[in-house]
């Protein structure tokens, strides 16, 4: 069984408050929920740096070589031809493509590097169940406690969000493990 | 598990013979359930094993074919028994290896599915064999009468065994009567014998010998028999090592002649003969000769009072060919009246040139008299009645006839017409019996060059439409059994040779030329009948007003060949118009009537009048309206039928014409975009004084400049072309021979007027100096095959590659049609399949291709390959061989026809190679060569000798 | 400036956010008109260009079953309308990119309200452009020839053609600007599957937000892809122009062979991009009621960019000309000196007076300022720009090396169908974007809201102090 | 999805479907080429004349059928199609198994001259009673010799002879091969395409 704390503001800096006392408790697996994104709040809920940017550049070095790499094997190696007297392998007229592909790859590998990460796509998420969840992309913030273990005690989550003036609600989810 | 047994599981190895067969016809049944490949199309191979003729591999006939009645020998070479190429005879005097257009463009007749192909009785479908029996029956009607009624009507021909069965039939029937026809006839000629010496002889020039040439309105490089051989002598002496000659021509309008004349001066085509005459006083002058009595040199004088004459420095040309005495000659044009003909034969006499550069043989062509009396004749007993049957042979005489004749109506009253030809036509339609004409390449026959030299016409394929040779069409007349051809020419050769003929005729038909051993004749000459025709022209006054000159056109000729769109689609040599002619007007007097290029005049000449398009020549004669005969006919509607203003008493030319605007336009269509070189170094040329120091500055217009890459190198074969300006006439043979080599597809007057010329080659026409008196440059340009390709770079597929011989390869499979090696081409070399061009071809148009050039599909460019699929050939016989190719294995289709042998093709790695010669000559340079494109075509800087005495 | 040194917004103090606005009525004011039905006006705006769009699709059969023949191209004009209208479309493509990308690395408030806009334009331009390539083929079936791939024949693409740079240069250029509109556009996906009432919406909404619910953890995650795929995104906006300039500037004809061609190109496609985002927005923040969020300051800017970029493509003119008088090329001194009088000079002289003259009323703020003069401006530029493509191509193959060689281009009928035809697809996929996707980011507008709420309490003591 | 769209097509090519390897092709006439060759053991070129100086290969008349079959089966209903080919002069209508596009020219004489057996690129024709084609005949396969011949030449008198036994190391044999009959690899577009 999984259960998710959730509390609810209505204005960002009140949100940054809460992240930060609930953070401070320390207890299962905090995070935050904006219509969008509010500076500090990733301090406030101690979130670590983004990976998203090496991944892009390692896609973006991979697409680079593959790109010149591929020029010379089809036009250097496979089949060679004399086009126009110049040389089989024309350096400087590779550079367009390899560049172009590049950034199509470090492109490609972001986007995907991003779903990964933030395990995306999905449609159906339990937090969707809690009441007034919704307005998390429109106008509301929420900070939410995902606790997995049964035999943790809510009761300081909930009390915590109260203190703030955070309204609580709490989401069950039964998983059958 | 073989897929085999996957198949037909029942046989094992052990199967006998027997059951397999049955069980594989049952397998057969099965075979539409079965699943087995899908089909691949049927092989229908030979019934009987072909003798002598390997499929695959082409096979080569020894022919002829007629120009202007005389025989030019050709080689056909046939793939599985279809004629696809025609190229000269390299064994025959009028050919020498090489053909112009008209006879490269032959191919296109034969195949054209136009062509006539059933016989027509007062224009419903008949069998042959009926008019046969009709033609038996009135052969025995008009054998009673003597052949009072018979009248045949034919082209003048040189054809030994049909001048045989023509003397036959008049001996047959002793009150027929039979005249000739021809609208392009060189009669005028015979007669200036005639008028000279008393008697018609054959005039043959050798321009071999000849260091000074004049011609007066002579066309003699293209519109002229043996042309072909005359254009070969004339450019061997163009080269600066060879001694060159000098041209002078006086013309009315520019001829391929003019353009490469040293000298040319424009006159009206009536102000010619009196500068002849001029000349003639001049050079008697200038000889010092006492043969000319001082009274006919005064005469002379009387007759060449024009002003016409003042404009042209006859005294600077008498000298310079009075010191050219025996190698010089005199050439007056078919449109010339006899008295001019007459009048350059004496200059020839007075310069000793006769038996050097002008030889004088008995008469070829049987019917030598005025065309136009002769017509004139059979009008006469047609409206007398007299003529009951009339056979014409002759080129569609209703359309071609003088006007004032009005044959067409004429030969409605004619009880029986019988008329035979390729096409049905003007006069097919006047006629009781049309019988479709077979081809020269479907037919027996013979014909006789200028010089005597017989060559035996065999056929190269079966009628394709059941045509029939005038032979045939005549032997009923005379029933002497053994009506085909084959047998009528057989039959007369047999006579000629008596017991000669098993060894000779063989011999003939694989050569393809014999001569009769003959004495060169040499008439005296008497100026009597001179001087009595000089002062009935000195009596008229000089002609004032415009003129209407009737030309020869340079691609339909009389109009013989206007059905033919290999043709119609060539570029005038001279206005580059192709799909019609034009009005062609000097500048000045187009300034003078206010018109534009385009603008749409009305000719009128009399009571007749056309319209024709304003094509403003710079070089033309002011006061002059120009007009190509041969357009406008009926199944070939393009450009002005010229023949409507012709009339028998001035066929060539008229004065006090008038002309006047019809208020509309119309569009020139011409594949070439502008008429100068902007002063740009393109097509270069220079005079024998100024060539020194012209090579020093060539040299830099061929050294390769400095480039950043590596250069490849090419070991083995460096395929070049070398094209010599000096050589070349601009005569577009190469530019047939190579449309029809390479499958070149026609697009048509609205494609090339939109820019969507389909020609490999082409050759650029640029005029320099003054509008009025401008000098002329050709210059062919095909793929220039450059080492460092701009077109090759750019093109994302690999579809224009360079071969590991330096070829620009064009591989038409992989072309996605991207079109930007066109964009990138400096040379504009580069065609594109802007539509569909090969498809949709009738059964008949399938048989002409040839099997050896991938027909392009819609889409993809295509260019000059310099004949590779000739140089493979070349390449595979060798190899098979076990040797290597040698120089002048491979000739390219351009240069094989080139009667001026102005290009030449090769290895460049081969000193020894005849390409490579011209390669490392002084006169070489490239085209475009600040571009660093490295053409493997170089061209040879153009040389003229203007004489320093005018200059 | 002001006394602390610190630089001020330059746009305070017109606001680039009317008011201050709640996230509520953001999510009110930026969603409404998507859930109110569409009006008849816009109806029949739809069909007039769905009809344009059909007939670019008849056209384009008719070109593939007949042949390329249709079109007025010739030898040597072998490139005319269609390439023309590539470049002009792709041009018209790269305002979108540039001023989201760029605008957001600078940093730029003002970027928030209209990026969005102009990305989708980007993509529609680019699928526009993306058509002729492909058409203008002798054997458009054979495209994928220009693809490496492992074919049976086993021959490859020709590296070294300008033309495989742009299949590789305009696909991605498409892929990337397509990631980079759709990452943006996911919170708000899920904004509008959150606000819509019919469940249908919410499914298919709900699927294109890819469960998106403005975690913490995800915000953080999109940020840093959002600002890489902007800092990609700007060189390869670029690079684009540039490969395409490559296909003149690698060639040899007189008029194509020029250093200048990728700078000038790059201005010349920022100018006409940002002529085409003024021509759409104009009209659509007054339909579509955005006057608060696009407001004139926006335009302002929009136009003092124009303004620099035209004297940018002025100064390509300029040292087009300069170099062929210069180098004393006799072909160069030709082309130019046929653009200025030849057959084609009306053309070239309305692209003067569009791309050069008309943009220097922008000195001016009433000008600036004024919607209509802005508008008709923002079309004349287009025109312009159309007209400068046709100079540089036409001009320059209609009179090459070889004056034998020299032919006249004139368009066929289907030329101009097929070219209407592309503005007809245009306004399709435009018109099907404004109705059912946020065209303006409504996530950003609401960052941007707080942003200045706080700048606004930061300021409060200073602007009391004396 | 879009993976597959793309792999579909390149993998269909590749297919013997495509290529029809292996499919025999039924003709009018059961001609049966393990009889006529390995039974009978008749020459290839005893049909296929122009093998070894033309570009094609021959496709025999009814006329060299009826050389042994007005002798022996001179009355099997099997080859009725034949006698009355041979008496009407209609030709028989036999399905083609080899055909290449017409873009491509391909000569047999240069190939014998050369050294290429007829099994290289027609498989054991003296085993099928139906012939049917064994190589995909692609640009590609065409490629793999014309780039390197050595493994694939035998020696003249080889040439026709479907059975003969390759040396244990082929290439040297090749290589040998190659400088005797003067062989040169040609990779040029126009070496095929004209």
């Amino acid at each position: 069984m999984i259960r998710f704390v959730l509390g609810e503001v209505t204005n960002a800096d009140a949100a940054i408050d809460v992240a930060r006392a609930i953070a401070k408790l320390g207890i299962g697996e905090v995070d935050g929920y904006a219509p969008y994104p509010v500076p500090g709040f990733d301090e406030a809920l101690r979130l670590p740096k983004s990976r998203v940017p090496w991944i892009v550049l390692g896609g973006g070095l991979t697409g680079a070589g593959v790109g010149f790499f591929l020029q010379w094997l089809l036009n250097g190696w496979d089949y060679p031809i004399n086009v126009a007297g110049r040389p089989l392998v024309s350096a400087p007229a590779f550079i367009p493509v390899t560049f172009e592909l590049g950034v199509l790859f470090s492109a490609i590998s972001g986007v995907l590097g991003f779903f990964v990460l933030s395990n995306l796509p999905r449609v159906w998420h339990p937090l969707f169940e809690a009441p007034g969840f919704e307005r998390a992309t429109l106008d509301r913030y929420f900070i939410s406690v995902r606790l997995t273990d049964p035999e943790v005690d809510a009761a300081p989550i909930i009390r915590a969000f109260e203190e703030l003036g955070a309204r609580v609600t709490v989401v069950e989810v039964k998983t059958t493990s | 598990m073989s897929p085999m047994k996957r198949h037909l599981p029942l046989f094992g190895a052990a199967t006998d013979r027997r059951t397999f067969l049955e069980t594989m016809t049952a397998a057969l049944a099965l075979a539409g359930v079965e699943g087995c490949a899908r089909p691949r199309g049927d092989a229908l191979p030979f019934d009987r094993n072909p003798v002598d003729m390997t499929p695959g591999r082409p096979l080569d006939y020894a022919t002829a074919l007629p120009f202007f009645g005389y025989g030019v020998g050709m080689v056909g070479k046939t793939r599985e028994g279809r004629p696809i190429k025609l190229e000269g005879n390299p064994d025959h005097p009028a050919s020498l290896g090489a053909a112009l257009a008209y006879q490269q463009a032959a191919i296109w007749e034969l195949y054209d599915p136009r062509r006539a192909k059933i016989v027509l009785h007062d224009g419903q479908p008949a069998a042959f064999r009926s008019f046969l029996n009709w033609m038996h029956r009135k052969a025995a009607d008009l054998g009673k009468t003597q052949g009072a009624g018979l009248r045949l009507l034919v082209d003048p021909t040189s054809s030994p065994s049909l001048k045989a069965m023509r003397k036959r039939i008049a001996e047959r029937y002793p009150k027929s009567r039979a005249y000739s026809f021809s609208p392009s006839a060189p009669d005028a000629r015979y007669r200036g014998t005639e008028l000279l010496f008393g008697e018609r002889h054959e005039v043959v020039y050798d321009l071999e010998a000849a260091d000074v040439i004049v011609s007066l309105d002579a066309d003699f490089l293209l519109t002229e028999p043996s042309s072909i051989r005359l254009m070969r002598q004339f450019a061997d002496r163009r080269v600066p090592e060879n001694k060159p000659n000098r041209l002078y021509v006086v013309e009315c309008s520019l001829t391929t002649t003019g353009m490469n004349a040293d000298h040319r001066f424009r006159a009206r085509s009536v102000d010619i003969a009196p500068i002849g005459y001029a000349l003639v006083a001049a050079l008697a002058k200038a000889t010092g000769t006492n043969e000319l009595s001082s009274s006919f040199v005064e005469t002379l004088r009387a007759a060449s009072k024009t002003p016409a004459v003042e404009r042209i420095p006859i005294e600077g040309i008498a000298r310079d060919l009075a010191r050219a005495r025996g190698r010089s000659v005199v050439i007056a044009g078919l449109r010339q009246p006899p008295l001019v003909h007459a009048v350059a034969a004496l200059m020839n006499e007075l310069l000793g040139n006769v038996d050097k550069t002008v030889r004088y043989l008995p008469a070829r062509l049987e019917s030598t008299g005025a065309q136009s009396d002769e017509l004139g004749e059979l009008v006469r007993d047609i409206d007398r009645g007299e003529v009951e049957v009339l056979l014409i042979d002759a080129f569609d005489p209703v359309y071609s006839a003088p006007v004032d004749f009005d044959l067409g109506r004429r030969l409605g009253k004619v009880p029986h017409t019988v008329y035979t030809s390729l096409f049905a036509d003007e006069t097919s339609r006047n006629c009781e019996w049309f019988v479709p004409k077979a081809h020269e390449l479907e037919s027996w026959g013979d014909y006789q060059a200028q010089d005597g030299t017989v060559s035996i016409v065999q056929p190269l394929i079966e009628p394709l439409f059941q045509g029939r040779t005038q032979h045939e069409l005549l032997a009923p007349l005379l029933d002497e059994g053994g009506g085909s051809a084959r047998e009528l020419v057989e039959g007369h050769w047999r006579e000629e040779w008596k017991g000669r003929f098993d060894t000779e005729w063989p011999k003939a038909l694989v050569k393809g030329a014999f001569t009769e051993q003959e004495q060169a004749e040499r008439p005296n000459s008497s100026t009597d009948r001179l001087e009595t025709a000089l002062r009935e022209a000195a009596r008229q006054p000089a002609p004032e007003g415009i003129e209407l000159a009737l030309h020869l056109d340079a691609r339909v000729l009389d109009g013989r060949y206007a059905y033919n769109p290999q043709l119609q689609e060539l570029a005038d040599p001279v206005t580059r118009l192709t799909w019609g002619n034009a009005a062609l007007l000097s500048p000045a007097t187009a300034r003078r009537l206010e018109v534009k290029p385009g603008d749409v005049i009305v000719i009128e000449n009399g009571d007749k009048s056309v319209q024709a398009p304003v094509y403003v020549l710079p070089g033309h004669a002011d006061d002059s309206v120009s007009l190509s005969l041969g357009y406008g006919r009926l199944g070939a509607p393009h450009g002005t039928n010229a023949y409507l203003l012709r009339t028998s008493d001035a066929l060539w030319f008229r004065v006090g014409v008038t002309l006047r605007k019809a208020g509309k336009r119309e569009v020139l269509v011409t594949p070439q975009g502008h008429e100068t070189m902007e002063g740009r170094p393109i097509a270069l040329s220079t005079t024998l004084q100024g060539l020194e120091e012209e090579r020093t500055h060539l040299a830099h217009m061929r050294e390769p400049l400095p480039t950043l890459y590596q250069t490849w190198h090419y070991e083995g074969h460096r395929w070049g072309m070398m094209v010599d300006l000096s050589r070349c006439t601009g005569c577009s043979a190469c530019v047939v021979a190579c449309h029809v080599e390479n499958n070149g597809p026609i697009v048509g007057p609205k494609d090339i007027a939109r820019g969507r010329d389909m020609h490999w080659l082409r050759i650029d026409r640029y005029f320099e100096g003054t509008a009025d008196e401008p000098s002329t440059i050709v210059q062919p340009v095909m793929c220039q095959h450059c080492e460092m390709a701009p077109c090759e770079y750019v093109c994302p597929v690999n579809a224009t590659v360079h071969s590991d011989e330096g070829l620009n390869e064009m591989v038409y499979n992989r072309c996605v049609g991207t079109r930007y090696c066109s964009n990138n081409c400096p040379y504009k070399v580069r065609r594109f399949n802007w539509f569909d061009y090969q498809g949709r071809k009738t059964p008949v148009e399938k048989m002409r291709p040839n099997p050896e050039v991938t027909l392009r599909s819609r889409g993809v460019m295509e260019k000059c390959t310099y004949c590779v699929q000739r140089i493979e050939r070349a390449r595979i016989d060798a190899r098979v061989q076990g040797r290597n190719i040698e120089d002048g294995d491979v000739k390219t289709a351009c240069q094989q026809t080139c009667p001026a042998s102005a290009i030449v093709f090769g290895d460049l790695n081969d000193d020894q190679s005849r390409v490579r010669d011209l390669y490392d000559d002084s006169r070489r340079y490239d085209l475009l060569h600040e571009l660093n494109t490295r053409p493997r075509t170089g061209y040879l800087v153009r040389v003229k000798n203007p004489n320093p005495e005018l200059a | 400036m002001e006394a602390g040194g610190r630089i001020q917004d330059p746009l305070e103090p017109v606001p680039v956010l009317a008011g201050r606005p709640t996230d509520e009525n953001i999510t009110q004011s930026l969603l409404d008109y998507l859930f109110r039905p569409a009006g008849k006006r816009f109806w029949l705006l739809f069909l007039a260009v769905f009809g344009l769009a059909g007939v670019f699709l008849a056209l384009s059969i008719y070109t593939i079953a007949v042949g390329i023949g249709v079109w007025g191209n010739n030898i040597p004009v072998a490139w005319a309308f269609g390439i023309i209208n590539f470049v002009w479309w792709i041009g018209i493509g790269h305002a979108g990119t540039l001023i989201s990308a760029i605008l957001l690395l600078f940093q730029q408030k003002w970027r928030t309200s209209i990026n969005r806009f102009a990305e989708a334009m980007t993509l529609f331009a680019v699928v526009c452009a993306g058509m002729y390539p492909i058409l203008h083929l002798g054997r458009p079936w054979f495209f994928y020839w220009l693809f490496p791939y492992p074919s049976v024949s086993r021959i490859w693409p020709q590296f070294r053609s300008a033309l495989v740079w742009d299949v590789f240069a305009v696909s991605t250029y498409f892929t990337v600007s397509l990631l980079f509109w759709y990452i943006g556009l996911i919170p708000d996906l899920a904004t509008m599957r959150d606000v819509a009432k019919s469940p249908r919406r919410k499914r298919i909404y709900g699927i294109f937000a890819l469960g998106w619910r403005g975690s913490a953890r995800h915000w953080r995650h999109w940020r840093a892809l959002y600002v890489l795929l902007a800092g990609i995104a700007t060189p390869l906006v670029l690079s684009v122009h540039t490969v395409v300039s490559f296909d003149f500037a690698t060639g040899i004809l007189p008029g194509w062979h020029t250093t200048v061609f990728p700078p000038y190109f790059v201005a010349g496609a920022v100018f006409s991009g940002f002529a085409l985002v003024m021509t759409l927005i104009i009209p659509a923040r007054k339909i579509f009621r955005l006057e608060h969020v696009i407001t004139i300051k926006h335009l302002e800017n929009m136009n003092k960019v124009m303004l620099a970029t035209g004297w940018m493509v002025a100064y390509g003119y300029g040292v087009e000309h300069f170099i062929a008088w210069y180098s004393g090329d006799p072909f160069e001194t030709y082309v130019m000196h046929n653009r200025e009088t030849g057959l084609y000079a009306p053309v070239f002289w309305l692209m003067i007076f569009c791309n050069v003259v008309v943009p220097q009323a922008f000195w001016f703020k009433r000008a600036r300022t004024s919607l209509l003069f802005m508008w008709v401006v923002s079309l004349l530029i287009n025109v312009g720009m159309w007209c400068e493509r046709f100079i540089i191509i036409v001009t320059s193959l209609q009179r090459d090396f070889l004056p034998s060689s020299w032919n006249d281009y004139y368009p066929t009928w289907v030329d101009i169908g097929i070219y209407v035809g592309t503005m007809g697809l245009f306004g399709t996929l435009f018109l099907l974007f404004l109705r059912f996707v946020p065209a303006v980011a409504v996530a950003e507008v609401k960052e941007l809201a707080l942003e200045l709420e706080h700048e606004r309490r930061h300021h409060a003591p200073e602007e009391s102090a004396p | 999805m879009v993976l597959v769209g793309l792999l579909a097509p390149m993998i269909f090519v590749r297919t013997p479907f495509y290529s029809r390897e292996g499919y025999p092709v039924y003709q009018p006439v059961q001609f049966d080429h393990r009889h006529h060759v390995a039974d009978d053991g008749i020459d290839c070129r005893y049909c296929h004349t122009t093998v070894e100086k033309s570009s094609t290969a021959g496709f025999p008349s009814v006329q060299t059928c009826m050389n042994c079959h007005s002798q022996v089966w001179n009355e099997s209903p099997a080859l009725r199609p034949v006698r009355e080919a041979y008496f009407t002069g209609m030709p028989i209508r036999w399905q083609r198994v080899h055909r290449l596009p017409d873009f491509v020219y391909f000569d047999h004489s240069i190939h014998i001259a050369k050294g290429v057996g007829c099994v290289e690129c027609h498989g054991r024709v003296d085993e099928m009673p139906l012939v049917m084609q064994t190589t995909p005949m692609t640009m590609g396969f065409c490629l793999e010799c014309h780039r390197d011949p050595a493994p694939r030449l035998r020696p003249k008198e080889a040439i026709f002879d479907r059975a003969w036994k390759p040396p244990a190391d082929r290439r040297a044999l090749g290589l040998e091969l190659m400088d005797r009959y003067d062989v040169h690899t040609r990779t040029s577009c126009t070496t095929c395409h004209r």
